[in-house]
């Protein structure tokens, strides 16, 4: 089944449960394990958390989710129109973190990567940065 | 007409002797691990505390953000000598406890019992 | 607290279930009760299935859900730009339905009128249909 | 790694007798009342029914789709000289049921017991 959706919410750190419920009911109609669901939240979680603090340094903007479905395939992606990131490659890198004061551990792209099939890391400075996840969603047949 | 089944918020800190226990939310992200922080620093800055121990009962979801509080209150102890634990790990925060490699450096109790380092 | 949301999905009526639960995930933190989350689920829903139905016929467009949080007052609009309402009076009288053979009961803007504090409307013919619906959440004083 | 936990979707229609049994699912709206009308009105055009009984135990939603659904069966078996009914009603969809004003034309059973007109 194909299905789009997008959602746009305020930067404040209490929307990243509303981001991961949001996530969680769009990918529901493929009928995804428990476990499924928990890995994508998780990595929904990693990404909008970075939009709010490496992106929008705290500020109050607008933080955008891009959801599609095609057959048992996932596509997630989120947006911010904040800092950007100079050094894309650096900044994957497991335990690399611009904000270690700021109690970061570094393992967000770590994450991200563990728990979805794919990530891509679109992002330029002073523009803002996109993230796009896929994940197959029940591939072990049912 | 209408009824209110609004949940009392649970107190999240409980200091016994120089042990501080703290209980973890149902969700520990970037905006709970950040107010967990806080009100625990503040206590450590109070009180004598000699070890701080994180109660995941309650806790179904974990993540990056969740580690970043743990490997920074285990910072902060050590320096003061004193240690931390984590305990009552669920099976999903077990996942992401064990994939951040913190398991190698604070002690994870399971829920299920039994112990992994 | 201020809070803003806006989703756009397909208006496949499998998507009724997930605009129910994004709404319901965003007034969350005004920590409501049960019923007045199931109060505007329910309004939602009916709205969504009314720009699903009505508006677009079946045919595949947009819906659009803004939502809005304020001290405890949570303002939620439902967007489509379908064929419109050409008389919305008429529309909103309870039991009227211009769709009586495909089983509709003309009872959804007299639901929505029950389980919100206010229902405003407005539509016009070829450019589609706004609804815009308040209720003040723990009214009760906690 | 995976471990899934995908629910089966239970059987929604049974036939006894001239009796057929519908188990509402857990969210009755446009969607799902349609696939029940769908699967209903195929059963009785199949089949002789003299009762439509619908089962509302896992109902914890409904909107005005479900009440178009019953008005509709109801029409259809009046129509052929049967009856429709709706037994265990929990208390949301008691709620929209009340408003509706349809417990005035089908019989409908609580959950907890007791009926009401
Ligand atoms: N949306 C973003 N905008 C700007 N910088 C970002 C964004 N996402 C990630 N970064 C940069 O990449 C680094 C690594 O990110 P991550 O692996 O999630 O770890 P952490 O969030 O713990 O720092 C961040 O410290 C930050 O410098
Ligand atoms: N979004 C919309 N676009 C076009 N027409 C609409 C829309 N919403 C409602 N209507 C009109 O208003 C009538 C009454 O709506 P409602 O009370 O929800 O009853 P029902 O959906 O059962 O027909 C509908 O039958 C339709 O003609």
């Amino acid at each position: 089944m194909k299905n789009r959706m997008r959602v746009e919410f305020d930067s404040i750190s209490a929307n990243e449960a509303f981001a991961r419920v949001v996530v969680a009911a769009f990918m529901a109609q493929l009928n995804p394990s428990m476990e499924e669901v928990a890995d994508v939240k998780t990595a929904v979680s990693e990404a909008v958390t970075n939009a709010i603090i490496h992106g929008y340094q705290g500020q109050v903007h607008t933080v955008e989710i891009c959801g599609e479905t095609e057959g048992r395939r996932l596509t997630v992606q989120i947006k911010d129109t904040g800092v950007g990131i100079p050094d894309v490659e650096k900044a994957m890198e497991p335990l690399y973190t611009s904000r270690p004061e700021a109690g970061r551990s570094g393992m967000g792209f770590l994450f991200m990567e563990a728990f979805m099939d794919e990530v891509q890391v679109e992002s330029e400075p002073g523009k803002g940065t996109c993230v796009t996840m896929c994940k197959q969603i029940g591939t072990d047949g049912d | 007409m209408k009824k209110k089944r609004r949940t009392q918020k649970p107190e999240r800190l409980k200091l016994e002797g120089t042990t501080l226990y703290i209980r973890v939310p149902g969700e520990l992200d970037h905006h709970s691990a950040d107010e967990i922080s806080r009100s625990a620093d503040r206590m450590l800055e109070e009180q004598n505390i000699r070890r701080m121990i994180f109660d995941f009962s309650d806790t179904g979801f974990c993540d990056s953000s969740g580690i970043g509080m743990l490997m920074g209150r285990y910072k902060m102890m050590k320096a003061l000598g004193g240690e931390v634990r984590a305990v009552q790990v669920g099976e999903r925060v077990a996942k992401i406890l064990m994939l951040s490699g913190i398991m190698k450096i604070i002690p994870v109790e399971r829920a299920e019992g039994g112990m992994e380092r």
